[in-house]
């Protein structure tokens, strides 16, 4: 047989136009913070605002990976990813609240404030090691991911899928939230976190601590566009997409799909939880706010927007819609919401393979 | 006949032996005084018992008593004892909780010969709590008169209140004895109350306590049962009609908590557009159920054919399209209606407390919504069994396509499914507005749990959705009193989602090939 | 070489209904067995059983000694038991060398599949499979754009990848042209031999085509077992069928 | 759970409308450039209910120095920014008025969570924020002042009054709260303090709901049966908004009346009982610094300014829109003191300032950055509005380091 040249097809035949796009995108994020070093004067000065801004919304753009690699390659719907990154993002501000040590008001080396005025006495067992940043990171991890293999275990051992995972899954956010808008979890309560001071030995409120932090997100990013470009592109992601697609053929076909679904489940939850952790210190302040459902379904949709099932997609999705959410509820409040359910109806209705579909059209694939 | 027993009734007050002779002029400028003062000048009016007193006292509690610069007073413009014509530049008088306990027990005597059951049942309650040894003898004078039971009860219980204040030993026993044989709360209270005032009579205290304590546990248990069932019947509302859309037709509808909504505000609607016409007022929340029904069936309506039928077979699709017609809808009120909860009136006939055989004390609003939530069940299933268009709806959900054949328009049974499983959501509404805000994020509240109620009961039965609603309610409010209501409700929720991983259908599964697709 | 499929005393219920009534049946090694029967005998829910769809609600069901009732359907086809659904189930996001790819005997666990370099050798084997289905000018056409019977043949190949010893085909030549179902049936008598085939098939000219073994099925049971002939003049067969 | 939805969660150059013409640089310190205050208070999402009115009342005060020749002989202006009720909006937003803006003062935030998350921003670029909420204290930063309650200036006085024969004479407190701090703080206050007029805990009954709690039967029932212990029972309510209603109803069907069981409220004002039929609820009682009934003049002008500004004379006003009045006040006394408006000198220039405030009351700010205020008790009317039953005779100072709390005894030696 002359067909040896037969070799599998790259899975992303990427097309010129999102692959140029992606590259320009992270050349221009990589760029922010060296031009808002520039006097303010320059045409190419570029504020602390947009910096902070853009900051977030690679983390955003993390979060949007993780669904993406669940939803869109696996066919798992999660409305729980608000909740990882919302863990991701606890793991990361107790670390900071440790490290406010005895500046806090009360001045207490060892409680945050909160504690003291709420009467603590001595700190609860959860906290134990959050003043070491590898336990930290480990934690915002490790807990998200923990979450994402209990309950991915028990749902899908129990063949729960679709809507029934998506209900779940939302049931479990919402019963966080509640949980943590309890004081007496001692997470601070509705406040949350807040005042930090420093991470790594560096003060947080200067523009050099701000500059490293977005590039950490930025390589985090790249990090874990990598890390799913290689989980896409291996049989793991032919085997996603075929119990995305067939899930009950695959099993027939020998695949311990339980074991597919949960181990893709939790790197996903666990990228979710990463994007959290880089986010609290970009912004300052964590609070169960961030639980709330409604995050977690608005993540989903940044995903739909710009097509899931594609790596590109869903940065483009993220960056896109938080766009948009940026400067209509500058300039017109009132008619955000509209627009944002305009966006789900019109996504699912008209566009199902989101922006990505839309640019591809052109290169007929 | 009224004017006899009036008549009658100021004999019998003049007749008090206790009536000390004051001037009622001195005391009436009481009123105008302070705070501590006008309580003292209610109590002395009320021991008085002069029944030009009433109408003065009445308006001083609706706050229609005045007062001139000098201290005249004057009730509407005329002068309060003397209905002259009264100086302008008149002061409404104030009063404060003091004042209104005082007023309380001077109504109590003042009314207890009145005409009207309510009153004297009321002037009964006031006595009850005014307890004063003054008080035995008109109260076993209105007994000896006393014909309605209820009444009787009240008056008796008033009685062994105020001989429990007595300062001979021997009749607070005569009290203490009647208390214990009740089954009330505030005498449990009363007697622990004259338990440090008379330590001598503590043994039989504690005895009445002890007796009061038995009947209270059992009636304890029945109302937590009643709150539990409260609860559970705000469930089923906010579920029986997901039960309808997704159980039945496998859409699932996040929209559905602002059809809720809208339901509440089309009660919120009607009742303004009544205001205006007393005689049909009170009927405003009445007739909202059916306008409820009428405008969320109508945009479930269009909102099932402008937009889910396109996605058929896509329930995930479906879930995040619905989610933003719900944020559209509730932007769109909010815009309306404006962001403020807005103000839903109960009628009187769903206010207050009312007593089951027992002693259970109950609220009558929620003993409404429970009667209402089992009434829009069976409708819902006379609905889905009894008529044509539920047979036609049961057709189409077993097999589409033989239906289509058998010349039924799914798609007309599709829109008049979704559009029937919203009404019932806006029927809903109308409940919810008598117990919670009326805002525009009145639905997103109820949305998970409803889900919640749907996926546990069993997608597709309505037998489940209300067992499951119950159950859950019963459930949490067992839990709430020693964890909490937060915790209660967290636990409750991660019972179901390891309830569903043992049983991924529910409690009532529908079994067999069809539940397999 | 493979293992004996041993089903004895075999009943299903749903909701009352009695799906398999007691069905036995013994398939050897290298067997093929053509079962035929009316809709509603219960063809379907025997495979059902066998693959670890469907739990019996009483009987037992062995392959190579071990015992099916216990196992879920991905052990039960790493045990080396392949079906072909009725119908044609294959990955349309994936092109058919994809397709082949997963169904590549292998390591399947999560890590394995993310390590996972595809070698010379099973390189080969693809292409030799994608040659005997036919399909080997199409290998980076995604299966959405294949015909019909391309499908079919596809799912064929992948049940071939999987190198099972008990192939359950169900229906493969609904839909098909005479001659792809001349072409299917040589398939299926050349794949038996090295393993045991059951086929489900309505298509008597087919069956006889295979020149198997026939088992015939009514209510969840067996009525009739034998050669082609043999069970064409079996007076309870044509009762079944006729009298229908 | 849709919070975040209503809102927005940053904007990506500047605020809303006309602060968005002026481009990002400009030479601040021109002469008769207008003096510039910032708004941050939401305009979307869950908080606006409460904080819009507060934006108006800012802008009211801007419009009325104005008419009267501005400041240091400068025009003053407003920058308003819609935070949108989410937390790190906050953040950004004031970024935004101390960066982008250069604003000279900021007037906003109502929950302690918005406050909290922009501290940091203000003490780091050493900004100017009036804070106009009443609150649980236990912060002071040089960056802020605080010109609504500390704890001891509402929440201490309006238990003494329950305790108090007029009051009824509690011997029982049930302390009922939504589950965040304010509550949690003030309760603990409270406990303390109860238990220093010799309440005993038995008597205390404490219980926390989540937010937009709806369904009170079991709480209220509980309160019911807690009262039946034969002692005087009086609840304590730091209820937060939404929960407040359906609260209230379960207390009229009930049966609970204010004569037997009266309630205290922290967090229910004007606006909150604009939404609420109140004849049930008559009696039953609320504490702030000031009431829109309050007689005198110093109110009536301020009712009137009001209800001018807004043109519409139906329109209430509160404690918060009060304290930020006063605020505002005297803040433009201090910059008149100091002839500046840099941040040190303006802050020297509040401490000792004294208004005629709305309440009747003349306010002092003091240097630990609170102002003194009376104490008012109101029992709510059928008409929505308040019945003043007691006042303090003298504006109180704020104690914003609770003696309570035994962590700070350190700290009020030192």
């Amino acid at each position: 047989m002359s067909a040896t040249t037969i070799t599998p097809a790259p899975r992303i035949q990427g097309g010129t136009i999102l692959r140029g796009l992606l590259l320009a995108g992270l050349a221009i994020l990589a760029m922010l913070p060296v031009l808002n070093r520039l006097p303010p004067e320059s045409v190419l000065y570029v504020s602390d605002f947009v910096v902070a801004v853009s900051g977030k919304w690679i983390c955003y753009g993390i979060l949007a990976l993780a669904i993406d690699l669940a939803w869109g390659y696996a066919g798992i719907l999660s409305l729980g990813h608000g909740a990882f990154f919302a863990l991701g993002g606890y793991a990361m501000g107790m670390h900071l609240m440790r490290l406010i040590g005895p500046r806090g008001v009360y001045g207490h080396p060892v409680l945050p404030d909160f504690m003291v005025f709420l009467g603590y006495t001595e700190l609860p067992w959860p906290w134990w090691g959050f003043s070491s940043f590898p336990y930290a990171m480990l934690m915002a991890l490790l807990v998200p991911g923990a979450l994402a293999g209990i309950v991915g275990w028990l749902a899908f051992r129990s063949r729960i899928t679709g809507v029934y995972l998506s209900i779940i899954t939302q049931a479990m956010t919402y019963a966080l939230m509640l949980a943590f808008f309890r004081n007496d979890m001692g997470f601070g309560g509705n406040n949350g976190f807040t005042d930090f001071k420093e991470l790594l030995g560096v003060p947080l409120n200067t523009a050099g601590a701000r500059a490293a932090l977005f590039y950490a997100a930025l390589v985090a990013l790249g990090v874990s566009l990598l890390l799913c470009r290689l989980v896409t592109q291996s049989k793991l992601g032919r085997v996603l997409v075929a119990v995305r697609d067939a899930e009950s053929r695959v099993r027939f076909l020998g695949y311990n799909t339980t074991s597919v679904k949960l181990s893709v489940f939790v790197l996903s939850a666990m990228l979710a939880g990463l994007a959290g952790a880089l986010y609290v210190p970009l912004i300052g302040i964590i609070n169960p706010g961030e639980f709330s459902p409604g995050n977690s379904i608005e993540a989903v949709i940044w995903v739909a927007v710009g097509g899931r099932g594609t790596l590109v997609g869903a940065l483009l999705g993220a960056f896109s819609v938080n766009a948009l959410k940026t400067w209509l509820t500058s300039f017109a409040p009132d008619l955000w919401l509209f627009v944002l359910g305009g966006l789900f109806v019109a996504v699912t209705l008209f566009l199902p393979r989101g922006l990505v579909g839309l640019l591809r059209k052109g290169e007929g694939r | 006949m009224t004017r006899f027993l009036r008549l009658l009734a100021v004999f019998l007050l003049f007749a008090a032996p206790l009536r000390a002779q004051e001037g009622f002029e001195a005391v009436v400028a009481g009123l105008a005084g302070g705070f501590a003062a006008q309580a003292e000048a209610v109590e002395r009016l009320g021991a008085l018992g002069d029944p030009r007193a009433v109408p003065i006292l009445r308006a001083l509690s609706e706050g229609r008593l005045q007062k001139s610069p000098e201290g005249a007073l004057a009730i509407d413009g005329r002068d309060a004892l003397t209905g002259a014509p009264a100086p302008t530049a008149t002061e409404a008088i104030r009063i404060n909780n003091r004042v209104r306990g005082a007023l309380r027990g001077a109504f109590g005597r003042l009314e207890l010969a009145s005409a009207s059951d309510a009153e004297r049942a009321a002037a009964a309650a006031g006595l009850f709590r005014a307890r004063s040894p003054e008080n035995i003898q008109i109260l076993e004078d209105a007994l000896g008169r006393e014909a309605n039971p209820g009444v009787r009860a009240t008056m008796e219980r008033a009685l062994a209140a105020s001989r429990l204040a007595a300062p001979d030993a021997g009749v607070r026993r005569q009290g203490i004895l009647m208390l214990g044989g009740t089954a009330s709360p505030e005498a449990r209270g009363l007697l622990l109350e004259a338990r440090t005032a008379s330590p001598d009579l503590a043994p039989e205290i504690d005895a009445a306590v002890a007796a009061i304590d038995q009947r209270l546990q059992l009636r304890r248990v029945a109302e937590t049962a009643f709150q539990g069932l409260s609860l559970g019947s705000v469930l089923l509302l906010a579920a029986l009609g997901l039960a309808v859309t997704f159980g039945v037709m496998g859409v699932i509808n996040m929209a559905h908590g602002e059809m809720v909504m809208l339901g509440a505000y089309t009660t919120v609607v009607v009742q303004e557009a009544f205001r205006g016409i007393p005689w049909l007022f009170p009927w405003a929340l009445p007739l909202s159920v059916p306008a409820a029904f009428l405008v969320t069936a109508a945009v479930g309506a269009g909102l099932e054919r402008g937009l889910i039928r396109h996605l058929y077979g896509r329930p995930l699709e479906t879930l995040l399209m619905t989610f933003g017609v719900g944020m559209i809808l509730q932007q769109a009120v909010r815009l309306a209606f404006g962001a403020q909860n807005r103000e839903v009136i109960s009628p009187a006939w769903m206010q207050g407390v009312i007593t089951l055989p027992g002693g259970v004390e109950v609220t009558q609003n929620r003993l409404w919504i429970i009667i209402f939530s089992l009434l829009v069940l069976g409708l819902t299933v006379a609905a889905i069994r009894f008529t044509r268009f539920g047979l036609e709806m049961r057709a189409v959900v077993q097999n589409r396509r033989i239906a289509s054949t058998m010349g039924i328009r799914t798609g007309r049974v599709d829109a008049m499914t979704f559009a029937f499983g919203s009404g019932i959501a806006g029927m809903a509404g109308v409940a919810l507005s008598q117990i919670d805000n009326v805002s525009p994020n009145l639905g997103t509240g109820y949305i998970i749990d409803s889900f919640m109620v749907v996926v546990f009961g069993g997608v597709g039965s309505l037998a489940g959705t209300m067992i499951g609603a119950f159950t859950l309610g019963l459930v949490n409010k067992l839990l709430e009193p020693w964890a909490g209501a937060v915790l209660a409700k967290i636990a409750v929720l991660v019972g179901i989602m390891l309830f569903i991983q043992r049983r991924p259908k529910g409690l009532f599964a529908l079994k067999g090939r069809a539940a397999e697709q | 070489m493979s293992g004996v499929l041993y089903l004895d005393g075999v009943s299903v219920v749903f909701d009352g209904f009695k799906a398999l009534n007691n069905l036995s049946m013994i398939i050897e090694p290298g067997e093929l067995r053509a079962i035929i029967g009316p809709n509603g005998a219960g063809k379907t829910t025997m495979m059902d059983i066998i693959t670890g769809k469907t739990r019996p609600t009483a009987g037992t069901v062995q392959f190579a000694d071990h015992d099916l009732t216990r196992l879920d359907e991905a052990a039960i086809a790493n045990l080396g038991i392949g079906r072909k659904f009725q119908k044609p189930t294959v990955f349309d996001a994936l092109t058919v060398f994809e397709n082949l790819e997963l169904a590549l005997k292998a390591p399947r666990d999560p890590w394995s599949c993310l390590r996972w370099v595809l070698g010379a050798d099973y390189q080969r084997r693809i292409e030799a499979t994608m040659a005997e289905i036919g399909l080997a000018d199409r290998a980076h056409d995604r299966a959405a754009i294949l015909s019909h019977g391309q499908r079919q043949w596809l799912e064929i190949g992948m049940l071939l990848m999987q190198e099972p010893q008990l192939l359950l085909v169900d229906e493969p030549v609904a839909g098909m042209t005479d001659q792809e179902t001349e072409h299917t049936a040589a398939l299926l008598r050349r794949i038996a031999g090295q393993r045991s085939v059951v086929v489900v098939e309505h298509d008597l000219e087919f069956v006889r085509a295979l020149g198997a073994k026939v088992t015939v099925m009514c209510e969840g049971t067996v009525l009739s077992e034998g050669s082609i002939d043999h069970v064409q003049n079996d007076q309870r067969v044509i009762e079944v069928y006729l009298g229908r | 759970m849709t919070a975040r939805f209503q809102l927005s969660r940053r904007a990506l150059l500047a605020g809303t409308a006309g602060a968005l013409a002026m481009p990002a640089i400009r030479p601040a310190f021109a002469q008769g450039a207008p003096i510039k205050v910032g708004v941050l208070h939401s305009l979307s999402g869950t908080m606006a209910i409460s904080e819009t009115a507060l934006r108006d009342t800012v802008l009211m005060m801007v419009e009325n120095i104005n008419a009267k020749g501005g400041l240091l002989g400068r025009k003053v202006e407003a920058v308003v920014v819609d935070p949108a009720s989410n937390w790190p909006l906050f953040a950004e937003k004031a970024r935004e008025l101390l960066q982008v803006h250069k604003v000279d003062v900021t007037f906003g935030c109502w929950t302690s969570v918005s406050r909290k998350s922009v501290l940091p921003v203000f003490e780091e670029l050493n900004g100017l924020l009036f804070y106009p909420v009443q609150y649980e204290g236990e912060e002071q930063s040089k960056n802020v002042f605080y010109t609504g309650a500390a704890p001891n200036q509402q929440a201490i006085p309006a238990v003494e009054y329950l305790m108090s024969e007029d009051g009824g004479g509690a011997k029982r407190i049930a302390l009922l709260g939504t589950d965040y701090v304010y509550p949690r703080t003030t309760n603990r206050i409270l406990r303390a303090f109860l238990n220093s007029k010799g309440i005993a805990d038995a008597d205390i009954m404490e219980e926390y709901t989540p937010f937009g709690h709806s369904d009170w039967q079991g709480i209220v029932s509980r309160v019911k049966r807690f009262a039946g212990e034969g002692k005087k029972t009086a609840i304590v309510s730091t209820i937060n908004g939404d929960a407040n209603v359906p609260f209230y109803r379960e207390l009229g069907n009930q049966g609970i009346k204010a004569e037997d069981i009266p309630s205290v409220a922290f967090s229910v004002g004007e606006e909150e009982l604009a939404g609420i039929d109140t004849k049930p609820l008559v009696g039953h009682l609320a504490a702030w610094n000031y009431f829109m009934s309050v007689p005198g003049a110093p109110n009536d002008e301020f009712k009137k300014m009001w209800h001018a500004y807004i043109k519409n004379d139906k329109r209430v006003t509160n404690d918060p829109m009060e304290a930020t009045y006063t605020g505002f006040a005297m803040w433009a006394q201090a910059v008149t003191q100091a002839k500046t408006t840099a941040v040190d000198a303006v802050r020297t220039a509040m401490y000792g300032q004294k208004v005629m405030a709305p309440s009747g009351y003349e306010e002092q700010m003091w240097e630990n950055h609170h102002l003194s205020k009376p104490v008012m008790i109101g029992e709510i009317q059928g008409d929505g509005q308040f019945n003043i039953v007691y006042k303090t005779p003298t504006a109180i100072k704020a104690e914003n380091w609770s003696p309570f709390i035994p962590e700070n005894a350190s700290r009020r030696r030192g």
